[in-house]
């Protein structure tokens, strides 16, 4: 029960966090483009409760949710939609890149598949130095399309790198539906011909996709090369805050939203957990969200003069 | 008529369509989609999918196959959505599409259209705000467009068609929706030659897609302050029109080059650089640039405002330059 | 007997060529980087015996076999390797970039994987004219690494372009053998994967490709989609004339050389085809190649004053 | 000792790996084969196969990999074969490797080190002879180096592995060859300055890489007619040393430059656009730059002779520039 309220909890910061980001965006205090998380809160939850603070993680430009999983503060979370120097990535990322060192947290990466050979890299980094290490790269089933998911995946496989391929199938890359990205139906499968192991999980529940990230974790740690799971989740709303869903029906919104992860844990844990608690941690989320953009409004932003700074490091060779 | 930039790009590739039925669109969510700045909105439904082809996320793929369908009879318009991921087509685009033509002796050319959207300015950060057009420019082999007005819009993709070789045609995102009147009967345009936007004598202005607005505004800006600014817009990127910018600079003996690329290494410096060979001893000041700053551009926006050409930084450049700053 | 006589002759024509090719580098009468098929000639002679005129061919910078195997005159394939304006890319290309437009032979191309989106396009061009075509396109294993193999698989097969991928798995790419290269055991089972017909074939016996080209271009023509054959081969010498051939040992060359498929073939056409119609075959085929290298001798370069010529169509728009 | 430019290369990655446990070496046949180029020839039977590690053909996976071994504490030296392969790996160098520090405000450097060969000569036909290192010197946030000369061969590498940031260090294939004596103890050299490799007062010819040596013999040419020629080697494209070329051009009024790069939007615009902006009034004839013709480069050796910048042709253009040919 601990551990259920604790994923709950993460599921809704996600969730309130999120809407609150899209309230932002519409008034015109947070910019750049904006990718909602929301509907899929169960995977990157899910995955992350499973990996330890030394273990790294690659994120891609829908990253809000690993980023607050994965335990970088709301506040800098928050600061970084704002552009303020105060952001995890002192506002120089926005939304799609949000990057923190102390959390391993390898950064949003806003290029399709563009993540995945990072993670090879740090997982080889890991290997290397013969730390039980894994790392959990996040994209989107689209992201499967592209020439670096193959070439990754062959190269991890060949290598055994500590990587937790992490499959967001949300069905949707865009507007292009699953099956006009892929000619195999199965994505498992097809990333199982690598020689690797690989299976899906109902994204949609928290706690089948932590129990499928703790075998693969612990698979991996014990040196058994990469994992792949193909995480079948949607995403509810628009692929980012400029898209009219014309690729869609309602019906099939109204379908996945009646899977929502949130509204299941929260089934699963009736009658223990009551309506109180519910409103508890939701007043607790809320007063957390205030609070972050209260701080990232006040916060200052980094001084024009700085620039050209982090260009290169401050230290010459 | 009023339209708009992206429909005058759409009106552009419907009307191509219609005339040629070897043209196709593909790319990225060109089709239900409607494209991802929504200039192929309404195609699908017009042309089916079979000329409307949604491609998966596969930039080398399909570009590459936009290449070998044109040698092979068709005449394909390939989008990238932004040029941002045209890095991952860029061996097809250099090695293959520019390439063909000549290591087959003159046997195999390639007529393949391949838009993409460039350029920074909404806050999208350092992944997504790249204008790479002055390094495609650096490619012989092909023809570089950056339409930068309604006319352009509308009228460049069919010559773009009709060239044999691979044109590629720069949209800034900045753009699309810049709103105006365009004539009825607007088709085809010149593509290979500058334009001269505003006449002026003091100092000529020198740039190209997204950044002719802001060289406009600061002509406006200057003009106010007694200095009359030419304006030269390149529309061309390769091969570049030197000739009207020889003569401008001939004439106004001043020039400042304006590139939302990065200054090192730039479009900026190879217009400098032909300035220099061929007009220095008409020059009565050195040729100014003003560029993007040298940094990934940064998310919030004074930063990223900072680091990009502005109306104000043109200007100042122009009056230095005239003025001997 | 016929068939058979004419695949052997063409065999042999290949083989007998690129030892005369590596005569004249050593001379230094052709220069560049020179790859050599010996040893897999069965590959393009028998695919290639199943192909229409009008089909088109996409082809490496291994690609002399290919040539001469499509019909391009010798002639003019030995006077591209002078450098000549007489060879069939007028000398701009080398060895590695044979092109013959009435031959729709679209290149030898030098980047590895670099010919497969092309295929892709030109069948893509059949397809939308309805016509019963497809397009042969040969790569190494290698090349079965690079992310252009799974983009271009995937889209092949999602839009059931009429390509024959012909992956000519001759154990190597340089130095490096198939396991360090290939996570995967098995190429034709992973080609699979993506949903189209894909086998292996013993790619030392030309009956046996002849046959798979056979059956395969009747399902791509019938309109079933592309194919891919893994032609099981070898090359008997070195990666390019480069190559000291640290990699692999002697007793792994002399094993596959007892599979040589010109052997093969000679041995299966006994007794009807003699020694004698050997050596008459032989004697013709030197005669071609002698005509072949004093042609090439005698022709002309191009003049310097073209060296801008082609870089764009002698047209404008 | 008597070296050449491959063993010294050789010698410098051995020690290094001697050096610091961190550092390793990836890319395509750097094991078994011994490296393209014989570059790392018996380093796998030194190092073992962890820290020489042979890669499979997927240029955008390793060198991607090398990025995320760096962020991770590791030291790697990825060789790409040649820069001609390397397009199929620029969208991980450009968007990932340049842009990683700003991106994430400061939080991660990527001190990862990229070899590979360049340039033309050797008959290699439009696809395997480019020369691009001048794209790679517009993209901020790497150090492009380009080493010349048998120390600098020897002297590059464990710098560029002590910069906390990517370093691209290209070779031209021409040089691997060039033999010499290097002083037993040759060991780090600077990779912040351009260097004069031959003082002249009549005109300064500036290049880098495979070309230095034909500008060399070019200025053994002129010194003959009685042209004293001064010869600046680059030696470090990104960030480019513009104080050195400066300096000497207002000494000798006169530039030119060579590239092998095509002319076009290469590395040879910024400098005659630097030397523009800065010492325009010091020039006594514009700045002429000797680049490679703007065509794919053919196979035929005539050809490929014709299309590259030769001792003749730059000894021409020197004069021309001197004389006011
Ligand atoms: C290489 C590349 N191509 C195209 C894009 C534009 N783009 C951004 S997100 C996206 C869809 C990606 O879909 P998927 O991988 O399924 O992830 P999802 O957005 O569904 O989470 C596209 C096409 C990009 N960012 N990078
Ligand atoms: C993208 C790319 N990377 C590297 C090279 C250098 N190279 C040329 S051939 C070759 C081996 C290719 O092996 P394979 O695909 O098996 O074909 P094979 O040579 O065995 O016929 C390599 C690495 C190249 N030409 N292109
Ligand atoms: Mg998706
Ligand atoms: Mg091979």
């Amino acid at each position: 029960m601990k551990e259920e309220l604790e994923l709950l909890r993460q599921m809704v910061r996600i969730r309130r966090f999120e809407e609150r980001c899209a309230e932002l965006y519409s008034s015109a205090q947070i910019r750049g483009f904006l990718h909602l998380y929301v509907g899929e809160e169960a995977v990157a939850t899910g995955v992350l409760s499973e990996l330890d603070p030394q273990d790294s993680v690659v994120s891609t430009y829908r990253d809000h949710g690993h980023a607050l999983a994965r335990g970088v503060p709301m506040d800098a979370v928050m600061a970084e939609m704002f552009g303020k120097v105060t952001g995890c990535s002192r506002g120089r990322g926005g939304s799609m890149h949000l990057f923190d060192a102390s959390h391993r947290l390898f950064g949003g990466n806003a290029i399709v598949g563009g993540g995945l050979p990072i993670a090879a890299g740090l997982a080889l980094g890991h290997l290397m130095r013969g730390e039980p290490r894994v790392v959990a790269c996040f994209f989107g089933e689209g992201a499967a399309a592209e020439g670096e998911f193959h070439e990754v995946l062959n190269l991890s496989a060949l290598w055994r790198l500590p990587v937790l391929f992490c499959c967001e199938n949300n069905q949707y890359a865009m507007g292009t539906a699953f099956a006009k990205e892929h000619a195999a139906a199965d994505l498992a499968l097809r990333a199982g011909s690598y020689g690797l192991a690989a299976w899906s999980v109902d994204g949609m529940d928290v706690l089948a996709v932590k129990e499928s990230a703790r075998r693969a974790a612990e698979e991996i740690r014990a040196g058994g090369g990469p994992c792949l799971l193909e995480l079948r989740t949607y995403r509810f709303r628009a692929h980012s805050m400029y898209d009219p869903e014309r690729y869609r029906d309602k019906e099939e919104v109204a379908h996945w939203r009646d899977l929502d992860p949130i509204d299941r844990l929260r089934n699963a844990m009736r009658p223990e957990f009551t309506d109180d608690d519910l409103a508890a941690l939701e007043a607790e989320v809320a007063a957390e969200i205030d609070l972050a953009v209260a701080t990232a409004e006040a916060a200052d932003v980094e001084p024009v003069a700085d620039l050209t700074r982090f260009v290169t490091s401050e230290v010459t060779p | 008529m009023k339209t708009t930039y992206r429909e005058a790009l759409r009106e552009a590739i419907r009307d191509a369509m219609r005339r040629d039925d070897r043209v196709f669109l593909m790319g990225e969510d060109v089709g239900s989609y409607g494209g991802c700045y929504a200039v192929s909105l309404g195609l699908l439904e017009e042309f089916g999918p079979e000329r409307v082809r949604d491609t998966p996320l596969s930039e080398s793929a399909f570009v590459g196959a936009g290449i070998g369908a044109a040698l092979n009879g068709m005449r394909p318009i390939v989008e990238i959505m932004t040029v941002n991921f045209s890095l991952l087509a860029l061996d097809q685009i250099l090695n293959n599409a520019a390439t063909l033509l000549h290591m087959s002796g003159g046997q195999f050319a390639v007529p393949v259209v391949i838009r993409m959207t460039t350029g920074a300015g909404r806050q999208l950060a350092a992944q997504h705000s790249h204008s790479l057009e002055g390094w495609y420019a650096h490619i012989p082999g092909l023809r570089v467009l950056a339409p930068a007005t309604l006319e352009d819009a509308r009228g460049m993709v069919w010559p773009a068609l009709c060239d044999p070789d691979p044109v590629l045609i720069f949209e800034h995102n900045g753009l699309y929706n810049l709103a105006g009147e365009l004539a009825d009967d607007a088709g085809p345009v010149d593509i290979t030659r500058a334009a001269v936007r505003r006449p002026g004598r003091d100092v000529t202005l020198i740039t190209y897609g997204g950044s002719l607005t802001k060289t406009l505004a600061a002509a406006d800006d200057l003009a106010a302050g007694g200095i009359e600014a030419e304006v030269v817009d390149l529309r061309t990127l390769r091969p570049l029109d030197s000739d009207t910018v020889l003569e401008c600079v001939r004439k106004t003996h001043r020039a400042v080059v304006v590139d939302e690329g990065w200054r090192s290494g730039g479009l900026s410096a190879e217009i400098a650089a032909r300035i220099g060979e061929e007009a220095l001893y008409d020059l009565d000041a050195p040729v100014r640039r003003v560029c993007s700053a040298e940094v990934p551009i940064p998310y919030a926006r004074h930063l990223e405002e900072a680091a990009l050409p502005q109306t104000a930084s043109i200007a100042a450049a122009a009056r230095e330059v005239v003025r001997g700053g």
